[in-house]
């Protein structure tokens, strides 16, 4: 943990900034009541409002009882699972449906979690790691690019 | 003395009585300032309020998910109809579940943005790893407690993306058929799959959320906010400073001119 | 035809336009790879300090201001051809499409004005290195707007939206719209990589000084890094935007695909064939003069460099097989329920194989590119590979762009294949009432909104 | 605050902690796991599926057309949970649960020499049906009907018929799925064609169906019945 912010610490010109403790404590701190707590309580009033707003602008969808013996509707899935659909495009045929619904994210999960393990320079900054900032704008732009397949998939098919 | 400032002296030494009384018994004062007044960097003060606007969007999916349990009941034939007594015979019913959808949506993008904040400042290094786990379980809970949520209202669309879901599900290898069966309760969409996804939703994942949040806070706390390397320019400056003049020494004795670090792989 | 109908004596309107829109899309298609590949190239000397980024930056950069003029004429003439020869057609496109001209018009604009600028104050902002990198960035961003204004245009020709014009969402967001712009971004990227690598194995084999030596030699290793990395993604992305012509356009699909010019998918093949065989072999040969020496990994390089082989030729070969009949037609031949969906496994495979195999060389590259290399000392045939890769990934660009526009073709019915798909043919009739701008009249029949002319085949 | 007592442990006392811990934490985990995965269980062990093995009425042959499907709707009970029979029977008088699923029905293609389609309707069946079906006109109509699942078989979005210029094709909005008439595979993700139930036509002229898919001869990978 920090040293406490009251008086006692040593005084930092005579500390001997070293490779590990270099990131030990930020160049200028604030206490987190009253102006962090503050920036944090403006950003949730806003998702609060927007949120409150949008219930009656576009309230939340109810379409008609489940009828599972139709031939005329057409499921989509949530805007979240957009890119997830989109993605098993890529994966024709029965030997490689399974492999794309659901190997591929497991390893993507799996890829996840061991990131820290994956990226361990000391320097934390993306300019500093170009691997895996590279790695990470890839990922991003992918997701975001199969969405907006999808979304022009959806719009364009002849589902309506 | 006025009675107005009587008044307020009294009220003084009430209020001081109370807190006195309350942090011998339970240490309460000093526990709120060691959490209250913990120092964290201030540059990037506002990208971290991503963290809290995602912890404050969860509460809110709690509180409203708790109020419509008043009202949904979760069968084929009920269920619809609850929800349609929700959206417009009940008070306020449109503004409740209007927010649990809506801030179920914005719960996603912001957690999306706040994993992008960490993975991209690298907040994630050491010590720091195992809240980056943490974090990465905390978003597939939330991820399936979304889309079991979906499925909750029993109309075309949950029924039938969680149609589409389960067909989904049933391609894993090994595994597939019978998690479709357990999410399913048998091997038919039917009433057994409303209980359990409720069950799911409602509860079981909820409660896997609430400690993992919890030990993301506990871990956030113990290790103090790492933010990103623009809150120790500064620090920075100074250790490449005092490299660089380690550097300088180290040839001055061998008397040649200084040349660059990389280019002395090149010239030898 | 409101206007006199022009036809061209010998060549005909379409080698006019054809020829026209090949070239200014071989310029064009470099200066957007280009100038993207220079402003980062600046911005690797800034970080790494090395001469060799700010000079090879400062030369592609002269270069590209060079070509900006004769490829900026080509397209003005190849505007003026389209106005002229094909008139109703092109106020239809222009009808729908009037703000997306227009916004391209003013990005292109944004990109002479920028590039100009960023490449005449090169020494004025060198003080502010940081000012004149984010400029380069952004003549870039202007071109890439530039392209993906024009794809917006050029996919609506292969896959028109059935939703009337007004419906800017669907116009705009067609099927192939993204697959399209993808597949030109990376496009860029590899083409102008590797024209450069080409350019610097040829300044390479003729350099007589030590420092030009090296210099062109690590040009050469640059460009081709840029290239071969970008190519490995295109199957992909290609992959990607067949799938949305086949679903908006399955005649247009069956013509490219299973028509007649399946064959043009087969030189394809081969061309990727040279060039992946030739920039693996660059990479092998040259992972011999890294700085840190792997030899386990180089070993294995040259086994990538194998697979490699075997996955072209699994790509070159036809998709019906049968001339080697029973040994490569896959097993039961009509009726082989084909576990890959519709695809051929062996050119499935084939694909899937070059770009896993790509990835692993490249990343090997890279590891070593980071320790660093003994430049000048590259081999003469290494350099020979870089020189071939150049003209192929030429006519690579050209053979794509014939297949995209002859797709419409769809084997001649309606007067000689189709401007717009399904909508407007060669010889500039709506013939489809769903066409965005036919408007329906109260007694049934439907009138095109431009010419007039009653909808329903050409009178 | 008292310090902390750390008495000695030996290994023996560690090995009886471990090996009761891990009985008793069995013990507590068996019924637990065996009350959710209950229906796992039924299914795969005890071989009961959650609808009744039994014949269900979808719908007279005579109104299918010649040259394209027709849509049925046929309604399966399903005994899950509080909507079992014996339930039912015991506790409150509540209807039990359906659950209806949409069936192509159509008569069998077959595309001649020349190339033309040919449709397998049996000749009585154009003319009118009278009821009492002999044996051979009931084999006749079950040689030549297709009985196919609505739910297509990529990802199970429900197939729609889609008229085309020469007759029309099953396609699946979800992601372009095409099958032909008989619900054969033509184009698109999926990777086989269309389900079809295993079905018997009777003498009241009416096609009745159970609640599984007859993979039969064909190829292609069954997956679970989801629908």
């Amino acid at each position: 943990m920090y040293a406490p912010a009251t008086g006692k610490q040593k005084p930092v010109e005579q500390e001997v900034i070293t490779e590990e403790n270099v990131f030990e404590r930020p160049d200028e701190t604030i206490a987190f009541f009253p102006k962090q707590v503050l920036y944090d309580l403006f950003v949730s009033t806003l998702l609060l409002l927007a949120c409150c707003a949008l219930s009656y602008v576009s309230p939340a969808p109810l379409t008609e009882p489940a009828d599972t013996a139709t031939v005329t509707y057409v499921p989509r899935p949530e805007w979240f699972f957009f890119f997830y659909e989109q993605m098993l495009m890529f994966f024709p045929g029965y030997a490689l449906i399974s492999f794309g619904a659901v190997v591929v994210p497991t390893v993507f999960v799996v890829l996840l979690f061991a990131v820290p393990w994956l990226d361990r320079g000391p320097r934390a900054s993306s300019t500093r790691r170009p691997f895996a900032t590279v790695i990470g704008v890839l990922v991003v732009v992918v997701v975001l690019l199969n969405m907006l397949m999808a979304v022009s998939r959806i719009i364009n098919f002849p589902g309506q | 003395m006025g009675a107005i400032s009587k008044a307020r002296s009294q009220a003084a030494d009430a209020g001081k009585f109370v807190a006195d009384w309350l942090e011998h018994r339970a240490g309460i004062v000093t526990m709120m300032e060691h959490f209250l007044y913990e120092p964290v960097p201030k540059r990037g003060a506002w990208i971290y309020t991503l963290g809290s606007a995602t912890l404050f969007l969860i509460t809110l999916q709690f509180l409203t998910g708790i109020l419509l349990l008043f009202y949904y009941v979760p069968s084929t034939d009920h269920a619809w109809n609850s929800i349609y007594y929700i959206m417009n015979e009940a008070y306020f019913g449109t503004l409740i579940r209007g927010i649990h959808y809506w801030s179920a949506n914005f719960l996603l993008a912001v957690i999306g943005l706040h994993m992008a904040q960490v993975f991209f400042s690298g907040g994630y290094k050491a010590p720091r790893e195992l809240n980056w786990v943490v974090g990465v379980v905390l978003l597939l809970l939330v991820v399936i407690i979304a889309f079991t949520g979906y499925a909750l209202r029993w109309d075309q669309d949950g029924v039938w993306a969680t149609v589409v879901g389960m067909k989904i599900g049933s391609y894993s290898p090994f595994v597939g058929a019978y998690t479709i069966q357990f999410l399913m309760g048998g091997d038919t969409i039917g009433p057994a799959t409303v209980s359990r996804f409720f069950a799911i939703h409602v509860w079981l994942l909820p409660a896997a959320l609430a400690p993992f949040i919890g030990i993301h806070l506990y871990l956030l706390r113990r290790h103090g906010v790492f933010g990103d390397e623009m809150e120790y320019r500064e620090r920075l400056a100074k250790l490449q400073e005092r490299q660089r003049l380690e550097e300088y020494e180290q040839y001055e004795d061998d008397g040649e001119p200084y040349v660059g670090r990389r280019d002395r792989a090149d010239r030898d | 035809m409101p206007i006199g109908d022009l036809q061209v004596p010998i060549i005909g309107k379409n080698v006019v336009i054809a020829a026209l829109v090949q070239t200014h899309i071989l310029f064009a298609a470099f200066i957007i790879g280009a100038v993207l590949i220079a402003a980062t190239s600046e911005y690797l000397g800034m970080v790494t300090k090395e001469p060799r980024y700010e000079r090879f930056a400062r030369n592609l950069a002269r270069f590209v201001v060079l070509l900006f003029a004769s490829g900026a004429a080509l397209a003005i003439t190849f505007v003026l051809a389209l106005v002229t020869l094909f008139p109703v057609f092109f106020s239809y496109l222009q009808n729908i499409f009037f703000w997306v001209f227009l916004v391209e018009a003013f990005m292109f604009l944004g990109q002479i004005i920028i590039v100009y600028a960023w490449y005449n104050v090169w020494d004025k902002l060198a003080y502010r290195k940081t000012l004149h990198v984010t400029f380069g960035f952004i003549a870039g961003f202007f071109g890439l707007m530039a392209m993906t204004m024009i794809d917006a245009v050029a996919s609506y020709m292969l896959t028109p939206a059935e939703a009337p014009v007004t419906n800017v969402a669907r116009t705009f967001l067609n099927q192939t719209m993204v697959p399209l712009n993808m597949h030109r971004f990376v496009g860029n990227f590899s083409y102008a990589g590797f024209l450069i690598a080409g350019w610097g194995a040829w300044k390479y084999l003729r350099s007589t000084r030590e420092d030009d030596r090296d210099y062109y030699d690590w040009m050469g290793h640059f460009g081709l890094l840029w290239g071969f990395g970008f190519l490995i993604l295109q199957p992909v992305i290609g992959y990607g935007y067949l799938k949305g012509i086949r679903e908006s356009s399955p005649e247009a699909f069956n013509t490219i695909m299973l028509g007649e010019r399946a064959w043009v998918f087969n030189l394809l093949a081969i061309y990727l064939a040279i060039m992946s065989i030739a920039a693996t072999a660059y990479f092998v040969h040259k992972l011999r003069f890294a700085v840190k020496p792997m030899p386990t990994l180089r070993n294995m390089a040259v086994g990538a460099l194998g697979f490699t082989a075997l996955f072209t030729v699994l790509n070159v070969i036809p998709a019906d097989a049968d001339i080697f009949p029973g040994v490569l037609s896959f097993a039961g031949g009509e009726n082989t329920d084909i576990p890959l969906g519709g695809m051929y496994p062996w050119k499935y495979i084939g694909l899937i194989g070059l770009m896993i195999v790509g990835f692993f060389v490249v990343a090997l590259y890279l590891k070593a590119t980071a320790a660093g290399f003994h430049w000048g000392r590259a081999s003469r045939w290494s350099q020979y590979a870089l020189l071939i890769c150049a003209p192929t990934v030429i006519i690579t660009m050209m053979t794509m762009g014939y297949t995209r526009e002859s797709a419409r073709r769809v084997d001649y019915q309606p007067e000689g294949g189709y401007l717009i798909y399904n909508c407007v043919t060669l010889q500039q009739n709506v013939v489809n009432e769903n066409c965005p701008a036919v408007v329906e009249n109260e007694d049934g029949t439907s009138t095109n909104t431009i010419n007039g002319a009653r909808v329903g085949g050409g009178e | 605050m008292a310090e902390l007592q750390k008495d000695p442990m030996t290994r023996g006392d560690f090995l009886g902690f471990g090996i009761l811990g891990t009985i008793v934490g069995a013990l507590l985990t068996i019924p637990p796991a065996a009350f959710v995965l209950g229906p796992v269980i039924d299914v795969n062990v005890r071989g009961e599926s959650d609808v009744p093995d039994d014949w269900y009425r979808v719908g007279p042959i005579g109104e299918i057309p010649a040259k394209e499907p027709k849509v049925y709707v046929v309604e399966f009970p399903v005994n899950q949970v509080y909507s079992e029979e014996q339930v039912i029977e015991e506790g409150v008088e509540t209807p039990g649960a359906t659950i209806d699923n949409a069936v192509w029905t159509s008569w069998r293609e077959e595309i001649g020499e020349n190339g033309e389609a040919i449709h397998r309707i049996p000749s009585f069946v154009e003319s009118g049906v009278q009821p009492p079906l002999t044996q051979e006109q009931i084999d006749e109509v079950t040689a030549n009907l297709n009985v196919l699942s609505s739910s297509c078989a990529h990802l199970g979005c429900p197939v729609r018929w889609i008229v085309k210029e020469d007759g029309g094709e099953f396609l699946c909005p979800c992601h372009g799925g095409i099958y032909d008439i008989n619900g054969g595979y033509v184009g698109g993700p999926p990777p086989r064609g269309m389900y079809s139930f295993t079905f018997e036509v009777r003498e009241d002229a009416n096609i009745y169906v159970k609640h599984e898919f007859d993979i039969g001869g064909d190829k292609g990978p069954q997956q679970p019945y989801v629908i």
